[in-house]
């Protein structure tokens, strides 16, 4: 149909025009909306592309613009890249849900012209901030709702921006040629999308991402997981996010699948299971959470219901792994497994809406082992990567049949990998960023000359050329007697206990290692629950003898195995405590990516921190906090303290 | 006076007869909806129930034989004995409340708050159970029953009305039915009992209470099931004189609960919480069905009193849904 | 734990209303479908046809009937034995009068004129509720059965009073009539439910069915927020009498050949399809199929127990069966006043959430 | 039949209504108007009469005195299907859903107004029936939308926290495009976040459809907020009418509330 003069496959836009063709009558994107999905093939979605894109240069967008996404996953706002970069403009998505002064700061920073918002909500976040955003001309908006009374001068919905553009194309037969010729000139060394990393520390960086970046990256995970034109995937994590950028948009238009966009927050289960994509792709959070809630409902099964469950579990974490990697086990085993598929995995794959995944991912943070093995054994072909904003995603990637839970995987294709002395990852590919938007020294600082990339992460390859990532480089410290202490490293290994919901290590620059811990308030109150503890709120179930006795168990766990690596050993917790109230996001506590902020909590918590030290069994804490309608209020508690034996380093490593 | 006015007295005096042993009936269905605001279609039932148990228990029937028989091929079939009518109307009076409290027990105790109209078809279900199980017990052949109660045409009345008619004219007195009488009577007696019982009695007013509004008396501590049972029984009892009469009049039989079904247009008329509202309704009905079969029914091939109480019921119903006695429902949103 | 609905998903709304929306329900449905009309026939002899097939698939329609006005619209009917005689005879009458009308015609026919009689004796239900509306429903079981009783004209002045069934056949198949085959007769009947049963789908669906349910839910509301309750009763009174009508017809025609009023379509007949209703479920199209189903096997199911096997009297058996329908009503009301429809609901309901308990 | 009144022309007026069951007086010649895209709210202590007025505009309760002018024409003894049908709908003090529909299919029960498929079609389910089932379905999605309650669509009603069948309820009315909103009581019993939602709604609803609205509520602080014009009854009489300014300072009603505790 639109087939232009076509020149290599070097950009989005080239893609879509290439799909409009090739796909024509394929879904290309769904949306449930008004109850049923309604779907675009990809020749509707190039025409309504197109339209949008031309309504946006009728009010003036340009090559070289900055355009702001703010909003969930709706296809309009996806549309937004394509439509915006036919045109050159560059698209700027950006945390919808963070608060007013980092989206100011990221919409400030790139001094961004335009901003597509979803709604209402969005709309007054971002006019509040107009006074201070000199180079915003116009806000575009998608859902109409709530939005009739205001002022439309700067203002225009995004069906309206079609509609004009609908009615310039009739009007000017030319301007389709113009349009597609637009696209033909521009190449892949372009700057093709600026996603702003949000930072564990300090402000967000721009990280400017080209064509060829996206497109090879994008090829390439294509290419490692024999992705084509079939997948069905469901978006659904923020669209700033490089994982969800690549996921939901370079290889949506690389290899021609279909993306699937949920109703609202709360139905998102309902919408996975109804649509079962055969791609998946969640942070550690959402396999933990889903886990929870299976583990939480399986608990008030009946007797028998209830040890079927238990049964073919326990079959399946024998041998559900192996049968998935193609390994070989005993006939009986086998037979066991399919019937527990019958009965269990099947159904409960049905649920989770995962029947027809071929491929899943877990990245962004290490996943607890259990957790990982315990999707796998079920039959889902879950997988780790290691990747980065700077790297357009992909640095390593389990291949099929070599998955381990501990390491995130062999370089990815085209990638290459270099250790540096310290133990921090450094990579080179063709995924690699063109730089910070306007912070140079930010940029030579992650980049060398060469190529070279700093993760920031410390690891170790091991003999089968997997990766495994300890800790922030940064982070690793060291304790006073110079043995090795890797936060994150002790962090994880508690986190993996699903009743431990967040830890904060110290130890760097002191005398032994130490933890604060976040209780998981799903699964201990379930687990009270059961063991009938009352309580009357997550501070007395906190500070409950019986809760401090369990993460006790958990912690002791850990340090025997600390003690078993030599390297370890030395970082054992010597003391601890439960914290009183829930690491929070609002408080500035958690990144909006739920990552703990290490230095703020430091000295949020000074006096509990002093206590872990100074030997004091208890102390006590006062600290404000910011509930959800945004009123600040105080919450006091005496946290209490505990001590844990340590374990001498095992002989066994000693003498190997 | 023309035999025409007499035969028509005659028969409006037939239907009155007749409209008292519908009152009857009526009076159990009364007693239990004002109580329990169920609508007890079982009541017939009951009644047939109790004629059976009397007739079978005066008899020395044994109970269930033909299952016994049948099972044990046995052929056992009486005692051998015959009991004076009281001692059978005592026992069967026992028999009654044991059915009541089972009742109770069974299925009222399950059915608290449920919506009126599954309460009726659950008593529609426990009829249709207690016709089998009566069947079952004392056999479904056609009875005689005989508690000693007058039969036949009242000759005195004949002998004196005689003379009422004009000279030369052909009239041989006015036929009424002894039984007929004595059920007047009976039920005139019954009717006098309850409403002393309802108002001289601690039960009976605790009834009472209960019948105007259920929450009050539950929370002034009259316990309901308590209530409950009393009422079934006493409608147990009430079934059982109607059955008697009916019995006694035309054979314990089958049709005879379907005066149950006869006794439901009774009610619309008389509104289904008003004692003396049955029993006019009854009477309405009787002398209604009697003078239109009598005048109208030849015309139209007879029979009508199949129907003719029912379709008076439903026009009434139409032009003033709460009853004779009921006031206007206001309805609210 | 066999369903399967990750990935069965609706991209319009015609797909979203349909009766059986998930993948595995259609298919059962085909399947159920072509087994009643491709195998059944064939191994179905004349005991099943008289003795389990026919009944069920007639008093099924009835059961449906039925259940529209008292289930789905919340007026209850006692009058069904009036109403299934009415069919009958205005079967009778038509084929006697037009002796080369269509059977097929001549049954919808007498559902039509019975749909008007229904209709008529449902005037009274915009003024009165409950079971004074049931009372006033006897007055048309009543009134009617003395009707064909008393006036010569409905059964052509036969001396028996009786009404006997005229052969009529179709595309050369007797359907009606000593010389009518089982299969036959059962297939006729079979088209009307599956036909009929998807009808009463088709508006119980739309916006009858809702105006009918608003209606029995909460007929001032409904009335307030513009549902017309006199179209709403009437259609209902309607629309049942006419599928009770059809039920009457095939069950004199096709049936029993020939029926004495007084005992075909007395009062036991209203009761025994309102207990179908009750025991399959009110307000649901499922339920009217179990009901009638169990209501036609349990009796068969006792007396061939009682009296083949154990080879008790007729008459025991027959007492029997009474107290364990009764038994049944109550314990329904009891423990699940939704029915079998209810119960096979709450199964699926355990099989979709599997292996999940809720 | 009210395209013809202008925003803020009069599209409601009683004129001296009176209203009794037997011989209990509910209202005693009560008089006020409605404007056309106006929230007006009728206030009052209980048992003012607040809803007997409200069974009276929707043709419920027929007063034995006084008249109800409709969009300027006088009403003569309408049904409450036929007024419905007139673009008048409402909500009611305690929920009055169809407990045995779903959420989907109880607002789609309020669009009976906009449907007219004959049985014959609905029947067979082709043609027309469904044309306008599916037009409809997607108007009433609209509203689950605009009411965000996509995750109940298919929830039987029954099975609702309270606030939610609030919301239900009032989707139901709003699915009939009501020309005239009648609110009783909307944010009875809710707590304040729920207050909060359902007041956005209700002026969503204004701005959003133009619909005019009438509400009773007891809680004086959401009262005032949302309205424009309040009447006040008490014991059946109309004792204040007005802005809210002018209600705050008006001695009749404060009197009538002095010791009337509002929730």
């Amino acid at each position: 149909m639109q087939s232009s003069p076509q020149s290599t496959l070097d950009t989005f836009p080239k893609y879509l025009i290439r799909n409009s063709d090739v796909h024509a009558s394929r879904a290309a994107m769904r949306h449930k909306n008004y109850g049923v999905w309604q779907s675009w093939t990809w020749a509707e979605l190039f025409e309504e592309i197109r339209a949008y894109s031309i309504g946006l240069q009728l009010i003036g967008l340009k090559a070289g613009d900055k355009i702001a996404i703010v909003g969930s996953n709706r296809p309009r706002l996806y549309w937004t890249f394509a439509a915006a970069q036919a045109l050159g403009a560059v698209p700027v998505p950006v945390y919808a849900e963070s608060v007013a002064e980092e989206m100011e700061f990221v919409l400030e920073h790139a001094d961004v012209q335009y901003a597509v918002c979803q709604d209402q909500e969005q709309v007054d976040k971002v006019q509040s901030m107009t006074e201070r955003l000199p180079a915003l001309q116009h806000l575009l908006y998608d859902e109409h709702r709530g939005l009739r009374e205001y002022n439309h001068d700067k203002l225009h919905s995004i069906a309206g921006l079609q509609e004009q553009g609908r009615a310039a194309l009739v009007a000017n037969p030319d301007l389709a040629k113009e349009w597609l010729q637009g696209i033909d000139a521009s190449h892949g060394g372009e700057l093709c999308v600026m996603l702003y990393t949000s930072g564990t520390t300090g402000r967000p960086k721009g990280v400017m991402l080209s064509y060829d970046n996206l497109l090879l990256s994008s090829l390439n995970g294509n290419a490692f997981d024999k992705l084509d034109h079939n997948e069905e995937i469901i978006a659904y994590l923020p669209l700033a996010w490089v994982g969800d950028h690549v996921f939901s948009y370079g290889q949506f238009l690389t290899a021609g699948y279909c993306v699937c966009c949920p109703e609202s927050g709360e139905t998102i289960d309902i919408d996975r299971r109804e649509i079962a994509p055969t791609y998946f792709f969640a942070p550690p959070r959402v396999f933990e959470s889903l886990l929870t809630t299976i583990t939480v409902r399986m608990d008030d099964a009946g007797k028998v219901k209830g040890a079927m469950y238990k049964y073919f579990m326990a079959v399946a974490e024998r041998c559900g792994e192996k049968i998935l990697n193609g390994q070989s086990v005993n006939i009986v085993d086998k037979l066991k497994y399919k019937v527990g598929n019958l009965f269990v995995y099947g159904p409960l794959r049905n649920q989770l809406g995962m029947s027809r995944i071929k491929v899943g991912y877990t990245a962004g943070e290490a996943i607890g082992p259990e957790i990982f093995s315990f999707y796998r054994s079920l039959g889902i072909n879950l997988k780790q990567l290691y990747g980065q904003t700077e790297a357009s995603v992909y640095i390593t990637a389990q291949p099929d049949g070599e998955i381990y839970p501990d390491t995130v995987g062999k370089p990815s294709i085209d990638v290459e990998l270099l250790l540096a002395d310290d133990g921090e990852v450094l990579y080179r590919s063709p995924g690699v960023f063109m730089g910070y938007y306007k912070n140079d020294e930010a940029t030579r600082s992650t980049k060398t000359e060469d190529g070279w990339v700093h993760t920031g992460d410390a690891g170790f390859i091991d003999d089968d050329g997997h990766l495994h990532i300890i800790d922030r480089a940064k982070d690793v410290g060291k304790l006073l007697d110079g043995s090795m202490f890797p936060p994150k490293y002790i962090e994880n290994k508690l986190k993996f206990f699903p009743s431990i919901q967040e830890v904060v290590a110290f130890g760097d620059q002191r005398d032994f290692a130490t933890v604060m811990i976040n209780i998981d308030l799903t699964s201990v109150s379930n687990w009270a629950e059961r063991n009938n503890i009352a309580y009357a709120s997550y501070q007395e179930l906190a500070s409950h003898p019986q809760v401090y006795d369990m993460i006790r168990e958990h912690v002791d766990q850990v340090n025997r195995d600390l003690s078993e690596e030599p390297r370890m050993a030395g970082a054992q917790i010597k003391r601890f405590l439960v914290l009183h109230k829930e690491l929070d996001a609002d408080d500035g506590e958690l990144t909006r990516t739920q990552k703990v902020r290490r230095s703020f909590i430091a000295e949020r918590y000074l006096p509990l921190i002093e206590g872990l030290y100074d030997g004091s069994t208890e102390r006590f804490i006062s600290t404000e906090v910011v509930f959800e309608d945004g009123r600040r209020g105080e919450i006091s508690a005496t946290v209490r303290i505990e001590e844990m034996e340590i374990y001498g380093a095992s002989e066994l490593r000693e003498s190997a | 006076m023309s035999p025409d006015v007499l035969y028509t007295i005659e028969v409006i005096l037939n239907g009155l007869m007749a409209g008292v042993m519908y009152a009857l009936v009526a009076l159990g269905f009364v007693l239990i909806f004002k109580a329990s605001g169920i609508f007890n279609y079982a009541q017939g039932v009951m009644a047939l129930f109790a004629a059976m148990t009397l007739v079978g228990i005066q008899n020395g029937q044994v109970p269930f034989s033909h299952l016994i028989n049948a099972i044990f091929g046995t052929h056992i079939h009486h005692f051998g004995w015959q009991l004076p009518a009281i001692v059978a109307i005592l026992l069967t009076v026992v028999v009654m409340i044991i059915f009541a409290i089972l009742v109770e027990r069974l299925v009222l105790k399950h059915l608290v708050n449920q919506e009126p109209i599954i309460l009726f078809m659950a008593t529609i279900g426990l009829a249709y159970f207690m016709e089998g199980f009566g069947d079952l017990m004392w056999g479904s052949e056609i009875k005689t029953l005989d508690v000693g109660l007058p039969q036949g045409a009242s000759l005195a009345l004949e002998e004196y009305t005689l003379k009422w008619a004009a000279e030369g004219t052909e009239y041989y007195g006015m036929y009424l039915d002894k039984l007929d009488m004595v059920a007047a009577l009976v039920a005139l007696g019954l009717v006098i009992v309850l409403s002393l019982f309802s108002q001289y009695t601690k039960t009976g007013r605790a009834l009472r209470a209960v019948a105007d509004d259920h929450q009050a008396a539950l929370s002034v501590g009259i316990s309901l099931r308590k209530i409950w049972v009393i009422t079934w029984c006493i409608a147990g009892v009430v079934a059982m004189v109607a059955g008697v009469m009916w019995g006694s009049k035309s054979g314990v039989q089958f049709s005879l609960s379907l005066i149950a079904l006869k006794a439901l247009p009774v009610l619309i008329l008389g509104g289904f919480t008003s004692i003396p509202g049955a029993i006019i309704g009854g009477l309405i009905i009787g002398v209604g069905e009697k003078l239109f079969e009598y005048s109208i029914g030849p015309m139209i091939g007879g029979a009508t009193e199949n129907w003719f109480a029912y379709v008076l019921a439903l026009f009434f119903l139409v032009f003033r849904p709460q009853g004779l006695f009921g006031d206007k429902i206001i309805e609210r949103v | 734990m066999f369903y399967r609905q990750a990935g069965d998903f609706k991209t319009t709304y015609r797909d979203d209303i349909q009766t059986f929306p998930l993948k595995q329900d259609r298919w059962g449905y085909y399947i159920v479908l072509a087994v009643a009309f491709l195998v059944v026939p064939f191994f179905i002899n004349d005991y099943w046809t008289s003795a389990v097939m026919l009944p069920f698939l007639i008093y099924a329609i009835a059961a449906l009937g039925l259940n529209i006005l008292t289930g789905y619209c919340g007026q209850v009917s006692l009058g069904t034995g009036g109403f299934l005689a009415v069919g009958a005879y205005a079967s009778y009458k038509i084929m006697t009068s037009f002796p080369d009308l269509n059977i097929f015609i001549v049954v919808l026919l007498s559902g039509v004129v019975t749909a008007a009689v229904g209709m008529l004796f449902g005037i009274p239900s915009l003024r009165i509720k409950g079971f004074y509306l049931a009372v006033a429903t006897l007055a048309a079981q009543f009134f009617l059965v003395w009707l064909f009783n008393k006036v010569p004209w409905f059964y052509n002045n036969s001396a028996s009073g009786q009404i006997s069934v005229p052969e009529r056949s179709m595309f050369g198949f007797a359907i009606t009539g000593p010389n009518a085959d089982a299969p036959v007769r059962y297939l006729f009947c079979l088209t009307f439910l599956v036909l009929l049963a998807w009808v009463a789908r088709n508006l119980t669906r739309g916006r009858l069915g809702r105006s009918w349910m608003a209606i029995r839910d909460m007929d001032i509301a409904a009335e307030i927020i513009g549902v017309n309750p006199l179209k709403s009763k009437l259609s209902a009174f309607a629309v049942s009498s006419f599928f009770i009508g059809v039920a009457g017809a095939l069950f004199f025609s096709v049936y029993l050949g020939a029926v004495e009023v007084g005992e075909a379509f007395g009062i036991t007949q209203s009761f025994l399809v309102l207990f179908m209703i009750i025991i399959g479920g009110l307000g649901s199209i499922f339920g009217s199929f179990a009901g009638a189903a169990f209501l036609v096997l349990v009796p068969v199911l006792l007396k061939n127990i009682m009296v083949n096997w154990l080879g008790w009297p007729t008459d025991i058996a027959v007492h029997i069966e009474f107290m364990v329908v009764g038994g049944l009503i109550v314990l329904f009301l009891i423990a699940e006043p939704h029915g079998l429809a209810q119960l096979w609901r709450l199964a699926k309901d355990k099989f979709l959430l599997w292996p999940f308990p809720h | 039949m009210a395209s013809g009144i202008e925003p803020g022309a009069e599209l409601l007026r009683i004129e001296n209504i009176s209203l009794s069951f037997g011989g209990v007086k509910a209202l005693t010649d009560v008089s006020f108007n409605i404007k056309r895209g106006e929230v007006r709210a009728i206030i009052g202590p209980n048992g003012a009469g607040k809803s007997s007025m409200l069974n009276v505009i929707n043709g419920f309760y027929h007063p034995q005195v006084g008249e109800v002018w409709y969009c300027g024409e006088k009403r003569k003894g309408a049904k409450p299907h036929q007024i419905a049908h007139q673009g008048i709908a409402r909500t009611f003090q305690n929920i009055a859903l169809f407990k045995g529909m779903s959420t989907l299919d109880n607002i789609m029960t309020g669009r009976s107004t906009h449907m007219a498929a004959n049985m014959l079609s609905q029947a067979i389910w082709r043609g027309t029936a469904e044309k306008e089932e599916i037009k409809n379905r997607r108007y009433v999605e609209e509203i689950i939308d605009f009411l965000e309650i996509q995750s109940i669509r298919k929830t039987p009603v029954g099975r609702l926290p309270y606030g939610l069948q609030k919301r239900v309820e009032l989707g139901r009315a709003l699915a009939a495009e009501p020309v005239l909103l009648l609110l009783d009581e909307p944010m009875a019993g809710m707590n304040v976040e729920e207050k909060e939602d359902m007041s956005r709604f209700i002026l969503d609803v204004q701005s959003e459809f133009g619909t005019t609205i009438a509400i009773i509520e007891h809680d004086m602080g959401v009262v005032m907020d949302i309205s424009d014009r309040l009447v006040v009854l008490d014991y059946g009489k109309k004792i204040g009418d007005g802005t809210p300014e002018e209600i705050r300072n008006n001695q009749a009603v404060i009197d009538a509330y002095l010791g009337v505790p509002h929730e």
